[in-house]
C-alpha cells in the first residue's frame, strides 16, 4: 500500500503543478485579451487571485469543502494542494469577465469570499463531506469529474451576477445599440495563455481521477487526458471551419475560444467518454461558444474575454453531455447538478456583489476607464516604452 | 492654400473626424504626439517609488483645404468636438501652403485636396 | 527656403528615399502617420465580429531645402517614385521656411541644409 | 508488473506533457521570428496544425504507423499520447520554414496528409510495424531513438520541397543577387520559444527511451536526458564563440539556433553515449546551423526559421553522430535510413505539395504580402494598438 | 506668430525642455521621428547576417511662441540645449504661422499661447 | 529497492524539469523589467549563463562539490541534473542585479569561475563532500533545505560584489543625490517570468528533499512543495497590503518582488515548518523585500531587478527563521553558515571580479549605456520594428 501512496503523492504533485501553469496561462490569455492600457491591472487581478484565493481556501475553504484534511490514499498536504490549484481557476473565470472595468479591491473582497465559502460549499455537495447528503437537493450522484459545473459554470455563474450588476465597459454598446468591438492587443500572449491552459488541463481532469496507482486508473488517467485533449482539438477544428465559411479568414480568438469551449465540455465526464465521444462533444462545444459569444453581446452582457461562452454555456452542456454519451449516467441526475449548483452559485454571488459594491463600488468611472485601469488602479504602465497607436 | 494643424485629447479624435467628414473635408493626416503644456502629467509607479510623467500623449490632426471658407469650417469643427473644458484641450493652429500635389494624378492644388 | 512634406505609402519609402539622395536631397525627416481619405481602410475580426480599420498607415516625410531647383527636384522625385497609380497614394505639401539652423554648428539657411 | 505499468504510464504521460510544452514553443519562437505584420498568421498554423494533426494522427495516422492500439507496457491511451505529440512537430519544421508567404488553407490540406499519411509510413518502417521488413528497403537497424530522422529530417525534407515549389518570400532576394535581411520582431518570444522546445525535448528523448521502470530503464533514460541537454549546451556555447570571433557581437539568434541543432543532433543516439560524446556531438551541430544558414541564403532557399540548417543538416548529422560516437553501430545502416526515409519523405511531399499548390495555391502573392498575412489570412493583428516602425 | 520645429538627438530632449520652460515657453508637442542625414546608421545582426539600419530616431519638437522675442529665446535654449558637438546634432527650422486657437477657451493667437 | 530507485530517478527528473522551468523565468522577468534597448543583452547573458555554468558544472564543478559522481539512491545522471539545475541561478541573481550596464563577455568569464569554483566550494561545505569537516569552520549542521543561504545568498554576495565595482547605471542617481526611476518595460513578460519562478520553486524545494519513495518522504514533499507556495502567497499579500495602504494603488512589480522574497525566505526550511509559520515566514520577507529596495538605492546600490533584497536579505531572514519556527535548529549553526559563507561568497567574487574587471572591463560606457546593450552587445533589437516612445 506505501508504493500506491508514493506513486499518487507523486502524480497529484504533478497534476497540482500542470495546473499551476494555468495561473500564467489566464493570466497571458487575459493580458492578450484586453486593451493595452488594462494590460497590468488585469495581471495583478490575476497575482491576487492566486494569492488570496490560494490562502482563504487553505485557512478556512478546505475544511468547510471536505469536513477534515485526512486522507488515506496520498499524502494529505498533495491532496490539499490539488484541491488548492482549483479555487483560484473559479474566481478567475469571473474576473477576466469583467475585465477592463471592474476595480482591484471589491474584486479582492469577492476572492475571499468565493474562494472560503461559496466556492468550498459547492464542492461539499458534489466532492466533498456533502451537507446535503439525504436532503431532497442531494445532487452527489451528478457525475462532474473535474468540475464542468463545480468550478466552470460556478466562476461563470459569478461572473453572470457580476455583469448584471457592474454593467458593460464604457462605449461598449453605442447609444443607437450597435456594438463596439474592442479587439485583442496582443496575440502571442493569448496563444500562449490559452495553451498553457490547454497543458494545465490535463492535470485538472487527468488528476481528477485521483489515483493512478492500479492497472484500473493508470487506464483511466491516460484516457481521461487523451479524451480531454481530444476535446480541445475538435473545438478548434470546427470553429476554424465556422470561421473560414463565414469570413474566409481564419479568427484565431475565436478558434482559441473554441478549443477551451471543447476543454471544457469534456470535462464533466471525460474518464468515463469512449475515445470518439469528445469529438462530438467538443466540437458540439465549439459551436456553443461561436453562438454563444454573439448572443450575449446581443444581450449587451459585456464579457471581454468570452468568459460566459467558454465556462457556462460548456459547464451546463458538458454536464449534460454526460448523460448522452456515457451509460449510466441518470440524465436528470446531472440536470439538478447543474440547476442546484447554479441557484446557489448565481444567487449567493449576486448578494456578495451586490452588497460589497455597496461599499466599495466594483464599476471604475467612465474617466478611469478612459485613462485605463493600469494607471488608476496600479501606477504602472505595461508597455510603457512601446508607442500606442490610436 | 491652408494648413490646420490641431493638437487634440485622443480619445475627442473620432467625434472630430466625423464632425470633419460632415463638414466636407474629406481627407486628413493624423499622428500620435506628446504634449507638455498647463495640464499636468500624472505619477506613475515602479517598484514602490513615484515618478512624474511629464508629457501627455495627445493627436496631431493635419489638414490641408484649398479655401478660407473650408478652413473655418474646419476649425469650428474641431472646436467643437475636441473641447471638453479642462486643461489640455489642445491647440488649433493654421499656417499657409503654397502648393499641393495629389502623388497619384500630378493634380495641383485645388484639384489635389 | 521651401517645406517639402509628402504623405506617402509605406512600403514606397525606400524607393523616394533613394530617388531624393540621388537628387541631392542630403537631409530628410519621416516619421509614421495615419491617413484618411478616399483609400478605403480594410476590416478586421475580433471573436467573430468584423470592424472597419479606418486609419492607414502612411509615411510623412520632411524635407526642407534651400532653393526652388532643389525643391522642384524633390518633388519629382517623390511624384515618380510614390506613384502606384491606385487611390491612396498620398499628397505632397509645399510651404515657407523662414530660417533654418545646424545645431551642431550655428550654421543658418543655405549652410545649414 | 502492474507497478511497472503504473509507472510507465505516469511517465508517458509526464513525458508527453513536456512535449506538449512545445506547441507554445514553437509557436512564440516563430511568432518571435517573423514580422509583426505575419505573427497572428504563423501562430494560427501552428494551433490549426496541432489540432489537425493530433485528430489526423488519432483517427488514420497511429493505426498506419503501429498496426495496431495494443500496448503490453503502459496504459494504451498513454502510448498514443506520446506519439501523438510528436505528430504536428514534423508539420512545423515544415511550416516555420515557409512562413510569412504560405496561405493556412493549404497548410492545412498537407497538415492532414502528413499526419494521416507521409509520417505515419515513416514512423511504420523505422519504429513500427515495418511493411519493409524482410525486403531489401528495410531499414529497422538505424538506431534513431526519439527521431533524428524519423522526425527531424521527414518535416525538414518537406520543407524543402515547400521551398522549392513555393518560392522566397517577397523581395528577399535582390535583382541584383543581395540578400535582404529581414529581422525578428520579438527577441523575447524567440528566446521563450526555443527554451520550451529546450524543456519538451526532455520529454522527447527521455520519453522515447519507452520506459523508466527498471533499474537499467531508469538510469538510460536519466543519461538521456542528460545527454540531450549536453548537446543544447555545446551547440549554444561555440555558436557564441563564433559569432563573438566574427562580429564582436552575441547574435542570440544564431545562438538558439546553435542550441537546437545541437538539440537535434544528440537525437537519434542519446541513449547510447557516454556523456562526452554530446559535447563533441552538439558543438558540430552548432557550426552546421552556421554555416548551413548562410549556404541555404547562398542557394535562394528562403528560410525564416533556419529549420533546414536545424532540422535537415543536424537530422543527418545526428544519425551519422551515432556510427561514429557509439560503438555497435553501423554507419551503413544508418546511412540507408537516412537515405530511404529522405527519398521517401523528400518525394511524397513535393508531389503532394505539387499537387495541392494547383488546387489551392500555397503562396500569398506579393499584394498580400506586403499588407501582412495576418490581415489577409486571419484578418486578426498581432499587436493593434503597438505602433509600428518603417 | 512663428512656429519653431527642431529635429534634436532623443536623449537632449529633457534638457531642452527644461531650458524652455526657464525661457519661458510653456507649452510644446513633440513627437517621435527617424532621420536621415550625414550620420551614419548603425549595423545590426540577424541569424548570423549584417544589415544596415539607416534612419535614426529622433526627437521632433514643435513650439509656437507669439513673438520673435520667444522666438530667439526659444532657439538659443534648444542651440545651447541640443549641441553636442557630433554629427546628428539636428536642425531647427522656423516658419509662420497666421492663427492659433486655445480650444478650451475659444483664445485666439497671442491669447492662447 | 530497485523500486525506490525508480521512482526518485523519477522524481528527481520531475523536479529537475521545473527548475529549468526557471530559465526562460528569469528570462522573461528580467527581460521584463529592463529598457527595451537592453532587453536582448539580459536575454542573451540567461542564455549563456545556462548554457556555460551547466558544462562548467559538468566537467568541474559537480566533482569538486560532491567528491564522486556515484548515488545509490537514484540515477546518479539524474542525481547531476537536478544539482546542475541549480548552479545557474547563483549566476542569474548576480547577472539580473547588473543588467543594463554589464557587458557580456566579462559576465561570461565570471560564469565560468563561479560555476566551476565558487559556488562548488559552497555546496562542499554545506551539502557536499565537506573539506571543512572537523575544523572550526565546519558549517554542514547549517539546515538550508534548498539553498537559502548556499544559493540565493551565494548569488547575491557576488552581485553585491559586482555593483561595488561596477557602479550604477548612468544617470540613474542625479548629481544632487536624487534617484531616477527607471520603470519597466514590459509586465506582461515581468509577471510570467516570476510565474515561472514560482512553479520552478515547488521542483527546487521539494526535489531538494532528495526522495519521495516512503511514506514519510512523500509527505515530507508535499509538505515541502505547500510550504513553498504558502510563504509567496504571504508575501504577494502583504506587500499588495502595504502598497495600497501608502498609494492606494498596487504595484505590481513590488507584490511579485514581494512573493519572490516570500519564496527565497522559505527556502531554508520548508521541509521542517508547520504549514502555518511559512504565513508569517514569508509576509515577514515581503516586508523585507519593501524596506530593502528603499534602502538599497538610498546607499545608491543600483540593483535594476530587487535581487538584492529578493535574495540577499532573504535569504539571510529565511535561514535564520529555521531556527525561529522549527525545533531543534541551533540559531548558532545557522549564523555560523551564513556567515562562513557569506564572508567567502562576497570575498572570492570581489576578488574574481577585480581582477577579471581589469582585463574585460565589466562596465558599459556611457555612451554604451545610452544607445542600448542589444545593439552594441548583441547587434540584435530586441523589438526592432515597435515604435518605441520618448
Ligand atoms: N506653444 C505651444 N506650441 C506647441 N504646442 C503647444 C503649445 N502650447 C500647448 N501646446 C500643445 O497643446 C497641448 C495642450 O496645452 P495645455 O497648456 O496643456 O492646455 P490648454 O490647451 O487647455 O491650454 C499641449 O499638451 C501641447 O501638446
Ligand atoms: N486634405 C488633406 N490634408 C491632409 N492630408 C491629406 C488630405 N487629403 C489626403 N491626405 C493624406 O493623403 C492620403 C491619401 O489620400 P487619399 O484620398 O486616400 O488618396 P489619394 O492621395 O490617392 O487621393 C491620406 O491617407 C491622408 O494621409
Ligand atoms: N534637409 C533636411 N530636411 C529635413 N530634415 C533634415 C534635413 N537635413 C537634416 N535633417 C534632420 O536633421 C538630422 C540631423 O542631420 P545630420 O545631417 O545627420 O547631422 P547634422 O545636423 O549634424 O548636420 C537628420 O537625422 C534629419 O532628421
Amino acid at each position: 500500500m506505501e508504493i500506491k501512496y508514493i506513486i499518487d503523492t507523486l502524480f497529484a504533485l504533478f497534476a497540482m503543478t500542470l495546473i499551476i501553469f494555468m495561473v500564467p496561462g489566464f493570466a497571458m490569455l487575459e493580458a492578450g485579451l484586453v486593451r493595452t492600457k488594462n494590460v497590468t491591472a488585469v495581471l495583478t487581478v490575476n497575482v491576487m487571485i492566486y494569492a488570496v484565493a490560494s490562502l482563504a481556501f487553505m485557512l478556512i475553504g478546505y475544511s468547510l469543502a471536505f469536513g477534515s484534511w485526512d486522507n488515506d490514499g496520498m499524502s494529505k498536504w498533495a491532496a490539499f494542494l490539488f484541491q488548492m490549484a482549483f479555487v483560484g481557476k473559479t474566481i478567475n473565470i469571473m474576473s477576466g469577465g469583467v475585465s477592463e472595468r471592474a476595480r482591484i479591491i471589491p474584486l479582492i473582497f469577492f476572492t475571499v469570499i468565493m474562494a472560503a465559502i461559496i466556492y468550498p460549499l459547492v464542492v461539499n455537495v458534489t466532492w466533498g463531506a456533502n451537507f446535503l447528503a439525504g436532503t431532497a437537493l442531494d445532487i452527489s450522484s451528478m457525475h462532474d469529474l473535474a468540475g464542468c459545473t463545480v468550478i466552470h459554470s460556478t466562476g461563470a455563474w459569478a461572473l453572470l451576477a457580476a455583469i448584471l450588476i457592474i454593467g458593460p465597459r464604457r462605449r461598449r454598446y453605442g447609444k443607437d445599440g450597435k456594438v463596439r468591438v474592442i479587439p485583442a492587443s496582443n496575440i502571442p500572449l493569448v496563444v500562449l495563455g490559452a495553451l498553457l491552459l490547454w497543458i494545465g488541463w490535463f492535470g485538472f481532469n487527468g488528476g481528477s481521477v485521483g489515483s493512478i496507482s492500479s492497472k484500473e486508473n493508470a487506464d483511466l488517467v491516460a484516457l481521461t487526458i487523451m479524451n480531454t485533449n481530444t476535446a480541445g482539438l475538435a473545438g478548434a477544428v470546427i470553429v476554424a471551419l465556422m470561421m473560414y465559411l463565414k469570413y474566409k479568414k481564419f479568427d484565431i480568438t475565436m478558434i482559441l475560444n473554441g478549443a477551451l469551449g471543447g476543454l471544457v465540455s469534456v470535462t464533466a465526464g471525460a474518464d468515463i467518454f469512449d475515445m470518439y465521444a469528445p469529438i462530438y462533444i467538443g466540437a458540439i462545444g465549439g459551436v456553443i461558444v461561436v453562438y454563444g459569444v454573439a448572443l450575449f453581446d446581443k444581450l449587451k452582457l459585456d464579457d471581454p474575454v468570452g468568459a460566459l461562452s467558454v465556462h457556462l454555456l460548456n459547464g451546463i452542456w458538458g454536464t449534460i453531455a454526460v448523460a448522452l454519451f456515457a451509460s449510466d449516467i441518470s440524465l436528470w441526475a446531472q440536470i439538478k447538478g447543474i440547476l442546484v449548483v447554479g441557484i446557489f452559485a448565481f444567487t449567493s454571488s449576486y448578494v456578495v456583489i451586490y452588497v460589497l459594491n455597496k461599499f466599495s463600488p466594483f464599476r471604475a468611472n467612465d474617466e478611469e476607464q478612459l485613462e485605463g485601469l493600469d494607471i488608476e488602479e496600479c501606477g504602472v504602465e505595461a508597455y510603457p516604452e512601446f508607442k500606442r497607436t490610436i | 492654400m491652408k494648413k490646420i494643424e490641431a493638437i487634440i485629447k485622443p480619445f475627442k479624435l473620432e467625434d472630430v473626424k466625423e464632425a470633419l467628414v460632415e463638414a466636407g473635408i474629406e481627407g486628413m493626416t493624423v499622428s500620435e504626439v506628446k504634449g507638455y503644456g498647463r495640464q499636468q502629467g500624472h505619477s506613475e509607479l515602479y517598484r514602490g517609488a513615484e515618478y512624474i510623467v511629464e508629457f501627455i500623449p495627445k493627436v496631431k490632426i493635419e489638414i490641408v483645404v484649398s479655401s478660407d471658407e473650408y478652413a473655418n469650417k474646419a476649425i469650428e469643427a474641431i472646436k467643437e468636438n475636441a473641447k471638453t473644458g479642462k486643461i489640455g484641450d489642445g491647440k488649433i493652429f493654421v499656417s499657409d501652403i503654397s502648393k499641393t500635389i495629389r502623388i497619384r494624378t500630378d493634380e495641383e492644388d485645388e484639384e489635389a485636396l
